[in-house]
């Protein structure tokens, strides 16, 4: 990396506008051959559409963009690919009916048709046997889980033999042990004919391998520099990292949050404003509130679920843990009648519901705040929380919107925007508000931190804690360990379809065997 | 790979299996191709009972003698969705599969003509009723095709003589409208100019129009401002009874209104109630015609389906009679012998005498027919007529 | 040049024939825009809803006119078996197989209209279909003029049911995004099952309309679902407002084609429209551009 | 796994050579009614075939074979009237009109994706065919008569065995070799595949292209036989949707699917010729359970029994 090489990528001043909306001001960023750069901000700071920007997906409204000096501001996604840029999808986009080798082959074959077949073969096995994605060369990619699916996002970006890579959110998800295998990685990538540009949550990843970051806030450059100074910046912390992720420390009150959002209001004032919210408790509970017997699932021949069994009594928290994979989206799935077990009893109070439709156990009262979010694009803010509101006369919803509202506020104030409209913290409240709208015995929380800054993630913790100490039912599916235990009673942890684990939330935090479950033979 | 191929072969063999099912040796098959459904559907049900019922006869009376044998006649009838791809591959399956000696035609010049070029290539005799004589003419030197029904030159004017005739008077302006197919064309974009000018009337307005246009308010319009007195209307019944009912609400009510092809079922009187008063159309046949067993025919087609009678259960009664006779008088199955007895056919039938001219052709005399009260009415020539005209339109 | 009378009359009626054209699309706009679905059937639902009113008008003696919402619940309760039965098991499959079924569906109907009702064109025989409506130099008919505010009154109203009642805010939402609708606690399958039944219920409320207005046969139903594509597209998939604009756009822009290039170009002008709105703008022509 | 591809498309293209070979021969012994049944397969095949390749590889569902079907006859007809051309010589040049009008098109039509697509080939069938009827330099709603006598059956069947030969050997390049990874990739996601350096615009334009130069070739032929064209029937809808109904009975995106499904279409057809009163309502029928019941079409419920079968509910 010599000092006077010019930069391999060249952005400069780029903007993007959508409508009035500023996603990305001003942007530059220089990265040498060589060089591994991070691109770190809090959700919704345009990192990811600095990397659309700069693959081609989407065209900048103003500024250049430079591959190795020459311009490629105004070419398409596939002559940028062609000239060297390659890219992965946050969300990986593998082509789903199209084996593993095969989905390398669309980009052996796009950049050079005639290669030799035996040539092309080797070079494949060796970016799968890199990837971690050797036994599966032959597999559907339909058939590979989210972990797999990012490794051959990676794999399929580098059999474009890129100059260029950019790597957008591949570290998310993983547990530790993976990430160290994706730092590996991505240093084996790293040559000094290679520039890498690294969009990341994982700081760990920013930490150990970017020389220089660049830090994103509302789409403006915060600050550009080495890394660990960029690490150690008060206001980068004040920004991105909140109070550095430690709930310890959340007597902070210096960090500004982002998001703005969250009114916390004292609990005992919050249990009568929540109360509209939160259906009162049966009058007589004999039968535990939700049961399942040795329920199996899976989609089509594949078995996910294979006999898990569970117990769930009113006002109780639990978190469902486990690595990707194990199944905890399908457990999810199977509650809230999305999926329909293939053995086994699900019991809502005593009475068997299994192969209901999902619209009949919502109306039991179970609400379900999905994965993903899933926020009704064509619908508005209010529209989105009157889509679940369907038990009450129009008093008890109004009183409903009210509490939704006063819960989150940023809501009230956008209530007739489009729901997408939001950023990704905002949409998450929505979908957390949307889901109480039922008036439901039982919440289902679905990775509501993924993808969420870790101030964000506190704020919605804060809100879960709200709920729990008014006596809500409530399941949470986390990738989060210390904050779901931290607000749980009692904890499952799924491996392979099973509960490997399961007891007091404060027992599992100390069992050593829970570190195992993720380290030992997660994939 | 290797299953599907099976199934290839198995779908095959079921394909071949009913290819076989061939007609008995002791009959004498003809075919025919007729628009059951679609656009058409209308006359293809007609003609069928025409068809049928010449048939039905000649069986009913011991068959016909080939070779010093009486056999049946067996009359196949396959549906080419007025299609005329479906009528050409009908036609062909016709003849290769089902064997048959001869053939009637479809209706319409489309339809008609693309079985009769698949006729006249397989050299197997096909006579039709439906394709007016000049638009037949205009495809080629047929030697195995012919046609019975009127010539468009003949209906072209017979409104405009009945109109003179019966001592008419309007402002003697005239306006064309006219559909764009093949006898559209003929009628509309050639014979009529030259008719009206004949007569001493002044062409206002010479509209063309697609077969399948539904919307005529520009049309109307400029008829109604140029003040033309005299509409001639070419186009098919759909379109007609839209033209009707468009004229009337844009307030627009000439003298005298004909509407040629549309106007003749009695769907169009049944579709526009009153407004089909009044309304002029060229005939080549009514069951009052003095030919014979012409009122038979109708009633027996009334008592038999419950309809209203229509000129198309003549033609094809007719064309099929044309046929059968032929393959009587050639005494043989042999397609040249039948064709060289179709030369000859010179006989009275229900629609008039039929003769074959050197175009293979024999035309039909017209009349000018009015609806009055749901009814036709002949009100000319004179020596047919059944009722006065209704002048001017109501 | 035609003279300033007709050429008034003729745009004037182009206008109001396409808010009659508008009404005639929007029951193929609904299923379009939520379920995804190009109903080709839906010349055939107009069809039969066409022959609804005649019958209507024969055994009960009352205008069809009036009795528009006896027919569109008459159509609907056709609509909901055979969207349970037939289109509910494909609900998972793509698009080309309920389209499909639909095309089935289609020439079925058109064969047992032929067989129930024979081949004949048909009209709904209304003295008010046949009367002129004069104002100044413009003379427009009075049907048409019945037929636009028909049709104005229903497409508000199928407006008001989506934007601002529950069953169009559970419609939308299965539209977006069906599992986390039915997640949420929405009954999908009703309401697609209702959706289907409200756009075929529209088809034949249209269809009524054409019958009086026009005259219809068995296989009439073609020409009007290509018509009531181009109306669809212009005005933008899904967008009840946008297919009374588009019908309005469309009947305007037809009649001056028909007024210049002579009455056969109108559906010729009407296609090129559609693909160049297909090309330029596909969200239709009313759509904001998109983020 | 290349190598297994490679080797099945030898394989493949072994197996259409022979056949082909074997089917030229046919009308020496076949009658002439198996002839026309095989005149009209052939057709069918050959826009089955293109069809498939535009759906099941990359992703277009049309309706619009008509479109090209109908411009292949007229182009075929003027050529051969006009300027008394070698038919060989005008169905090439039908072919190529073909694919020029579909990348004359393609920037319109391709700014859509899934339906949208689909109802502009519709549109563009019907704007061609009212184009037909109001302009009178086509023959209006009259069309156009072939001048020339069309030549005998034996060798329209042969030409159309040429053009169905043409398309599955064009099928089986796009099936068989790397062309098929480009196209899938971007029927399953194309923005994904550009950003893999596929340029998806090229792929789908040439998928289009071949599979309407083939439908314009074969749109020649059909009106060269029929010796008559008109805009009706040349441009009718019927063709679209008979191939539409060809592809999804033998199965979407299968290789077989097309041949399968033609097969079966037509001898349906031919085994309710005999009801003609009824004959459309009960295909409509047939066409409903099918889709109900086989949902990859006839070939795919044929494979997927003998999969079934020999391993059970494992994978």
């Amino acid at each position: 990396m010599s000092e006077d090489a010019r930069p391999l990528l060249e952005v400069s001043g780029l903007v993007k506008r959508y409508g009035g909306l500023v996603a990305i001001d001003r942007v530059d960023l220089k990265v040498p051959p060589g060089a591994i750069a991070g691109v770190i901000g809090p959700n919704g700071a345009g990192k990811s559409t600095l990397i659309g920007l700069i693959g081609g997906a989407l065209t900048p409204s103003e500024g250049t963009i430079r591959l190795d000096g020459e311009d490629v501001t105004r070419l398409p996604a596939s002559e940028r690919a062609r000239a060297g840029i390659g890219r992965t999808y946050q969300i990986p986009r593998p082509f789903l009916d199209m084996t593993v080798e095969e989905n390398l082959e669309v980009a052996q074959y796009s950049i050079a048709p005639f290669i030799g077949a035996a040539a092309a073969r080797k070079e494949r096995a060796a970016l799968l046997e890199r990837a971690g994605l050797a036994d599966a060369s032959s597999l559907p990619a339909r058939a590979l889980p989210l972990l797999r699916r990012k490794r051959l996002e990676v794999a399929r970006a580098l059999a474009l033999k890129p100059r260029v890579l950019l790597l957008d959110e591949v570290g998310a998800g993983l547990v530790d042990s993976e990430i160290s295998e994706l730092i590996a990685l991505i240093r084996s990538i790293s040559d000094h004919r290679t520039a890498i540009v690294i969009v990341e949550h994982v700081i760990r990843v920013v930490r150990e391998c970017c020389g220089r970051s660049l830090v994103l806030n509302f789409g403006k450059m915060l600050i550009e520099g080495p890394t660990s100074e960029i690490l150690a910046n008060d206001q980068v912390a004040a920004v991105y990292l909140g109070t550095g992720g430690a709930r310890t420390r959340a007597d902070d009150k210096a960090a500004v949050p982002p998001e703005g959002a969250i009114h916390v209001r004292a609990p005992v004032e919050a249990r009568t404003t929540l109360a509209a919210l939160i259906a009162p408790p049966a009058a007589s509970a004999k039968a535990p509130l939700l049961e399942l017997q040795n329920v199996a699932a899976g989609y089509g021949q594949a078995r996910v679920l294979r006999g898990v069994s569970m117990r769930l009594q009113e006002g109780e928290a639990i978190a469902v843990l486990g690595a990707n994979g194990a199944g905890k989206t399908t457990l999810a799935r199977v509650i809230a009648g999305a999926v329909a077990p293939t053995a086994g009893a699900l019991r809502i109070e005593g009475r068997d519901v299994a192969g209901l439709a999902p619209h009949r156990i919502a109306a039991l009262g179970v609400a379900h705040c999905m994965e993903g979010r899933r926020i009704f694009p064509t619908l508005s803010v209010e529209e989105n929380l009157l889509v679940t509101a369907r038990n009450g006369d129009a008093t008890q919803v109004r009183e409903r919107l009210q509490a939704a509202y006063d819960l989150f506020p940023i809501l009230a104030e956008r209530k007739m925007q489009i729901g997408t409209s939001l950023s990704g913290g905002q949409q998450q409240m929505l979908a957390i508000a949307r889901a109480l709208m039922a008036r439901p015995r039982l919440v289902i929380f679905d990775e509501i931190s993924l993808g969420l800054a870790p101030v964000i993630m506190d704020k919605l913790y804060d809100a879960l804690a709200l709920l729990k100490n008014a006596r809500m039912t409530l399941i949470l599916i986390e990738q989060d360990v210390d904050r779901a235990l931290a607000l749980a009673d009692r904890a499952y942890v799924l491996e392979h379809g099973v509960f490997a684990l399961s007891g007091a939330a404060r027992e599992i935090a100390k069992d050593p065997r829970l570190r195992h479950v993720y380290i030992g033979d997660a994939d | 790979m290797r299953h599907p191929t099976k199934t290839c072969l198995a779908a095959a063999i079921a394909a071949a299996s009913f290819g076989l099912s061939q007609a008995h040796a002791d009959e004498i098959v003809i075919g025919a191709s007729l628009p059951l459904s679609g656009p058409l559907a209308g006359f293809g049900s007609f003609q069928q009972w025409g068809y049928k019922r010449a048939v039905d006869e000649v069986n009913k009376a011991g068959g016909i003698s080939v070779g010093g044998k009486k056999e049946m006649v067996k009359l196949i009838i396959r549906d080419d969705k007025t299609d005329p791809n479906a009528t050409a591959a009908n036609t062909e399956t016709l003849i290769s599969r089902d064997h048959v000696v001869a053939m009637l035609g479809s209706c319409t010049p489309a339809l008609v003509n693309a079985g009769a070029l698949v006729a006249e290539r397989a050299k197997k005799p096909l006579v039709t009723g439906c394709d007016p004589l000049e638009a037949f003419k205009s495809v080629r030197k047929w030697k195995w095709v012919w046609d019975i029904f009127f010539d468009e030159p003949d209906l072209a004017s017979v409104e405009l003589k009945a109109v003179a005739d019966l001592g008419a008077k309007t402002n003697m302006k005239i306006a064309l409208w006219h559909d764009n197919g093949p006898d559209g064309q003929v009628v509309g974009g050639q014979i009529w100019p030259n008719v009206a000018k004949q007569f001493g009337y002044e062409v206002v307005q010479n509209a063309e129009f697609p077969v399948d246009n539904t919307q005529f308010t520009s049309i109307i319009g400029e008829a109604k401002s140029k003040e033309a007195e005299v509409v001639l209307v070419d186009a098919i019944t759909p379109q007609a009874v839209a033209i009707r009912k468009q004229m009337a609400a844009s307030g627009y009510t000439p003298k005298v209104l004909n509407i040629e092809k549309g106007a003749e079922p009695v769907q169009f009187a049944e579709a526009l109630g009153k407004l089909a008063d009044g309304v002029l159309v060229g005939g080549y046949w009514d069951p009052s015609f003095p030919y014979p067993g012409a009122a038979d025919l109708a009633k027996a087609f009334e008592s038999e389906t419950k309809l209203s009678s229509s000129q198309h259960i003549a033609d094809s009664y007719a064309a099929a009679q044309v046929l059968l006779d032929g393959i009587a008088a050639a005494g043989s199955t042999d397609p040249e012998k039948i064709n060289a007895a179709l030369a000859k056919t010179d006989k009275t039938y229900v629609v008039g005498p039929v003769k074959f001219d050197e175009n293979h052709t024999a035309k039909l005399p017209v009349v000018s027919l009015q609806w009055q009260g749901g009814k036709t009415v002949v009100v000319w020539p004179k020596s047919a007529k059944t009722g006065d005209l209704l002048f001017p339109v109501p | 040049m035609p003279d300033i009378g007709v050429a008034l009359s003729t745009i004037a009626s182009g206008v109001l024939l396409g808010g009659i054209l508008a009404l005639t699309a929007l029951g193929l706009s609904i299923v379009l825009g939520v379920m995804r679905l190009v109903n080709l059937a839906h010349g055939e639902f107009l069809v039969l809803g066409a022959y609804a009113g005649l019958f209507f008008l024969q055994f009960t003696g009352v205008d069809p006119l009036l009795g528009l919402p006896v027919i569109a619940l008459l159509l609907a309760a056709f609509a909901i078996p055979l969207y349970r039965w037939l289109l509910q098991p494909l609900a998972d499959r793509g698009p080309e197989a309920q389209m499909m079924t639909m095309f089935a569906v289609s020439i079925i109907l058109q064969n047992l209209f032929v067989l129930a009702f024979s081949a004949d064109t048909r009209s709904i025989a209304r003295d008010y279909a046949a009367l002129p409506l004069t104002l100044g130099p413009i003379t427009v008919p009075l049907i048409y003029l019945i037929g636009f505010a028909i049709s104005v009154i229903a497409i508000l109203i199928v407006n008001w049911v989506v934007s601002s009642t529950a069953f169009g805010r559970d419609l939308r939402a299965s539209a977006a995004d069906a599992e986390a609708a039915a997640t949420m606690g929405v009954d999908v399958k009703s309401v697609r099952m209702l959706t289907f039944a409200l756009g075929v219920a529209c088809a034949g409320m249209g269809g009524a309309l054409i019958g009086a207005a026009f005259q219809f046969g068995p296989s009439s139903g073609g020409a009007y679902l290509l018509n009531s594509l181009a109306v669809v597209v212009l005005g933008g998939l899904g967008n009840v407002l946008g297919t009374l604009a588009g019908g309005l756009v469309l009947g305007a822009l037809q009649s001056l084609g028909g007024l210049t290039l002579g009455d056969g170009y109108r559906d010729l002008v009407g296609m090129a429209l559609f693909l160049a709105v297909l090309a330029f703008r596909p969200d239709g022509f009313l759509a904001r551009g998109r983020p | 796994m290349i190598g297994k591809a490679a080797a099945g498309g030898v394989v493949e293209t072994a197996v259409i050579l022979i056949v082909a070979a074997a089917l030229w021969f046919a009308p020496a012994f076949a009658g002439d009614y198996w002839l026309q049944i095989g005149f009209r397969a052939l057709i069918y095949l050959s826009l089955a075939e293109g069809w498939n390749l535009m759906a099941g590889s990359a992703g277009l569902v049309s309706l619009g074979a008509s479109c090209f079907v109908g411009l292949g006859a007229y182009v075929v007809f003027g050529l051969l009237n006009k300027l008394d051309m070698p038919p060989p010589l005008a169905l090439a040049l039908a072919a190529a009109a073909g694919g020029a009008l579909a990348a004359f098109v393609s920037p319109a039509l391709f700014r859509l994706r899934g339906l949208y697509f689909t109802v502009g080939t519709l549109a563009l069938a019907e704007l061609l065919r009212l184009t037909m009827i109001n302009v009178s330099l086509f023959g209006g709603a009259t069309g156009i008569f072939l001048a020339q006598d069309p030549p005998d059956l034996p060798a329209l069947f042969h030409c159309a065995l040429v053009v169905a030969f043409l398309a599955s050997l064009a099928i089986t390049f796009c099936a068989r070799t790397r062309a098929s990874v480009i196209l899938r990739a971007v029927r399953d996601d194309e923005d994904a595949a550009a950003q893999m350096g596929v340029r998806p615009f090229r792929v789908k334009l040439a998928a289009f292209a071949l599979a309407s130069a083939i439908s314009a070739m074969a749109g020649g032929v059909q009106a060269i036989k029929l010796g008559a064209i008109e805009p009706y029937g040349i441009f009718g809808l019927q063709w679209s949707i008979d191939v539409l109904s060809m592809a999804i009975i033998g199965g979407v995106g299968l290789r077989l699917g097309p041949l399968v499904g033609v097969i079966f279409v037509i001898a349906l057809g031919e085994l309710l010729a005999d009801y003609p009163e009824a004959h459309v309502a009960i295909a409509g029928v047939i066409l409903i359970v099918l889709i109900r019941f086989a949902p990859r079409g006839v070939v795919g419920l044929v494979a997927y029994q003998k999969l079934a079968s020999r391993r059970p509910a494992t994978a």
